[in-house]
């Protein structure tokens, strides 16, 4: 049994959330790069994650139907995204038939720009977005760490924003912490780090700058052991939260002693 | 002839979409899939009625491993 | 109860040993800058730790004896530093006395040369260590980043090396990775991070760029709220470690897709 | 004299050219800041910039002409600029009525989405960019470092992309390198960092990872020694190109001896 | 002709100067690595540099007497080191021998401690140090970034110090600039940096911290095109000094404008 | 009554923009400035002829310090 | 006169170190203490009989928070 | 036998360095050049008439590219 509930309860932070939804997790798992069924079921249970996306793709003959089967067994909720769209109106038709195909009105939107950067397309993603909002879906766009595109897209109603650290699947960890703490102090919607993560440490410093979440994919499924690494992405998370809540000692430039200057004993010549 | 994911298919003259699905094994009960038509979404509802004009283009999708 | 033992259980690292002693907690902590006992007390707990530093001072009338008692009700070990001495002379009599005190021949070494930045002064710590290794005693000093040093301190018998981070309380967390890995890369004893860290991730990173173990004190005891930040530290640690062993992802400079980029069904116009 | 004209000789560059119009001077000069107008014109010297920003306000009473008499009798360009506009609509007036004023179709557009980051409106900034190019204008957008919408402001045909190092006026320097790489590699036109450079060695970087050049406001006229600091950075960007062009040395993890191993003479004991 | 003097008469800061001595040229150069006796003169002429180092090693038959040549021509002084020297007494010998054949009391002092990462040893350092001093030798000791030891140096009569900013021919630049500044603010004798230059910036930001002079050696001789490297740095090195002293403005969180936020037209629908 | 720059002015019926200019002490002639009335520029050409209405939105802008 | 501590305190001819503990109001019973004697350790065995020349410094430490 | 650079050498009895050198075709006037026997610098006056035992360690070295 974790500790994750007991040491949530200690913190001041309430809950996430999200479009009204309450998670205790503040880990979202993405579902691509686990080369076999067994290990991504085995890495949501040990990431205890409570939302994880997939993608939605043309069907084939050879469709084993077990993905969902697998998450849903597992009792976690799945998150479709937009995935290789490059117009918003891709990523609009790909929203409406993974709402269709799932029957959730959520979607982590993804308008790409650029092959090599899998980057987001500014204008593209805000206008679907906006549709979208419009149609009653619960949006997450995935966003570049430009903090005024993340406040046009809280503007125009999405239910968080899903800033990157730094390109999908790169482990650069979180490029520019300055802009991602803009975006923190300036958001009225939960702030989910998205893309970049590389190893736990990076995931830890992104609650502490104040993310309210952190979604991973290529450095859980594609670590060596990836069931390990959720778990290890799991405590950082926690401790990230922990230590935000417990109020770190600020920066020196020179040092603070940590054993006391007086009273030491004088040994005479 | 309709285009099913991208490929050509024949078939006799206005299949609905049920009968497209049926053709390629899918059993349109299956839950996870949805189909577009010419870029639009069709519901699951009007699968048995809806039918497909010559050339239409139809995409089946489904939820894979992602994100 | 903690998840620790059963994540620990996970890793695949053997546990930390030290001088033939076994360690199943990896974060050490510092006793110096709690304002309440009771404090200390419940950060001992939340820490898990197994090893607390205490420092050695003139006795005085208003003396309450309670911190040993806490330190030993708790069930944990008390390691005794030499901070606040100048010259290896006096670090060796501080060591002496500290053993006679407390019954015990391990013994964290400090030599400073500097008061405003609290590092060691190299050539008097590599006597001071040297002297005390031929004594008997168990010697863990806290040295700079230099690698080189590092190594001459095991040459003389060092049961492991103490790191700095950045300078002691300054909460600067590591300020040279690339020093830290050579040390780590050339070390044959446990390399222990000490001091420099400020939070969660700091301990996460220290532990996944391979350091064995780390230590605490004004990191957690001048934390706004000390039992949290002991919490978040001890989870740090432990995803530090499973994320070690997990095998990250390289570092890309460009983006790789979590996505399939085949399948994606096409919308005519 | 100056050795930049033949020290720039010596770079295997070609001289920096937009819209078809060759620069010497690697450096544009902002206006904004100075307290003395005299500072200015030593400094449009120092600089040996070739094109200086200005903006665009509501004319007073008390409005002494002395500014554009200074900078054309330094023989320099203007290059009139949009700031404080937050939509596409007030940007495109303000260049249209900085050509009817100036004489110029060169604009500096700079569409804003926030007044304390003073970062662009991504969406904005494209629509207005768009029109300009559309109406004749030579368009030089100010814009984030987001890769994606360099590349989008080329393909609308702006005459280069003015990316960020950091907020304008902070000092900051070069926030993300790896984004400001990954726009100098995909860029078909001139690539100049604006805004965030602190000091001369922001500069150097900057023309190091592949800008062609370099704008700098308050970095120079809040200096404490504008004049100085002209001098310093005009050095840096200079400095920069050669060492660019001369090809630096790899980043190794280890070392490199730059002595001979052999040959030791030998001392017996 | 160069600028440097003039633009040297522009800095605030007094010339340089070492045991007495005053240079014009605050870049030393290393002659290892060039691998053509007429590119190191190039470089030498480039670079402005007043004082160059050597190593001391066997005599061959096959020895072409040229170097010493070179030097002398360009009427540079020598700078005997005493790579490849693992103790005190191997480095003191060398030294001897440096002063008997090249009729210099200078030295720059080097003592290994280990091959791969060529760092000093810092207790063989001091040694040879205090040695070299006693025995009337002017000596520019090669040491790591430890402020405590570079303190201890000075104490024992060194002339200036010579802190590295990364491993010698690693390129990886200032590792630690806290470290470097720190050093800085305690010396009373000229801090020069020596080893971990890769390109201009570095030189440029080693001297915006507050050293004195910068030693290159593979940033230049191993540089694609040396003789443009050595002119990079040279304006790297006047551009640090110039901006230095010029007064850099602080580092902001957020933006400053440099345009007036007053006075903007209005635009009515 | 027109606005310049922000500031309500009363005039005479329909001034030109030139009258404008020369109300607030502006040489018409004087290089560097521009105007634009209700949102459009009003080249400068048109500054003797071009009449303002009641409640025109008059802009005079000159460059300064900026960027 | 002897130093206990850094202070110089009165005593009676060559006091050991107990009566110097116990004048302290120290039990010498009290576990994690230690003394030192013109900077030489002097373990807690001789303390009842070792004497105290004039001019001595005794240090007496504990653990104290710390590290 | 002596050791000169590491080498071992034979001569005649009791060389001076001054003989070494030329042995060697070093011409002792070269400048730039120092002379160590037996881990201890040889000035240059001595080279005429300092001979060498049977043994001696003798480290001919100048400078070279480095640092």
């Amino acid at each position: 049994m974790s500790t994750q509930p007991q040491d949530n309860g200690r913190t001041a932070s309430p809950p996430l959330q999200i479009a009204g939804r309450t998670f205790s997790s503040r880990l979202l798992l993405g579902t691509g790069g686990f080369t076999r069924m067994q290990t991504l079921d085995a890495a949501i249970e040990a990431s205890e994650t409570e939302l994880v996306t997939v993608a939605m793709r043309r069907i084939d003959a050879s469709a084993e139907g077990s993905l969902l089967d697998v998450i849903r067994n597992r009792g976690v909720d799945v998150l479709p995204n937009t995935a290789g769209c490059f117009t918003a109106r891709d990523a609009v038709l790909t929203a409406q038939l993974a709402r269709e195909a799932l029957g959730t009105d959520w979607v982590k939107l993804e308008v790409i720009g650029d092959e090599r950067t899998l980057l987001p397309d500014a204008p593209e993603l805000l206008v679907a977005a906006e549709q979208l909002v419009d149609e009653g879906f619960v949006v997450l766009p995935y966003t570049s760490d430009d903090p005024v595109l993340a406040r046009r897209l809280e503007d125009v109603g999405c239910a968080a924003v899903m800033p990157l650290g730094s390109p999908i699947g790169s482990g650069q960890g979180i490029a520019n912490p300055a802009n991602l703490t803009l975006i923190v102090e300036a958001a009225g919607v939960p702030v989910i780090l998205d893309a970049g993560v590389g190893t736990a440490s990076d995931a830890a410093l992104a609650i502490e700058l104040g993310c309210d979440a952190v979604l991973c994919a290529s450095a859980i499924s594609r670590a060596t052991d990836p069931v390990a690494m959720a778990h290890a992405i799991r405590h950082a998370v926690l401790a990230g939260l922990l230590a935000r809540d417990a109020g770190r000692i600020p920066r020196r430039t020179h040092a603070r002693a940590s054993s006391p200057l007086v009273g030491m004993p004088e040994f005479a010549e | 002839m309709i285009y099913v994911n991208g490929e050509p298919v024949d078939t006799r003259a206005q299949p609905t979409i049920r009968d497209v699905l049926v053709e390629r094994g899918i059993d349109p009960a299956t839950a996870g899939i949805a189909v577009a038509v010419d870029a639009e979404v069709a519901r699951r509802g009007v699968w048995p009625t809806r039918t497909l004009e010559d050339g239409a283009r139809v995409e089946i999708v489904r939820a894979v491993q992602g994100g």
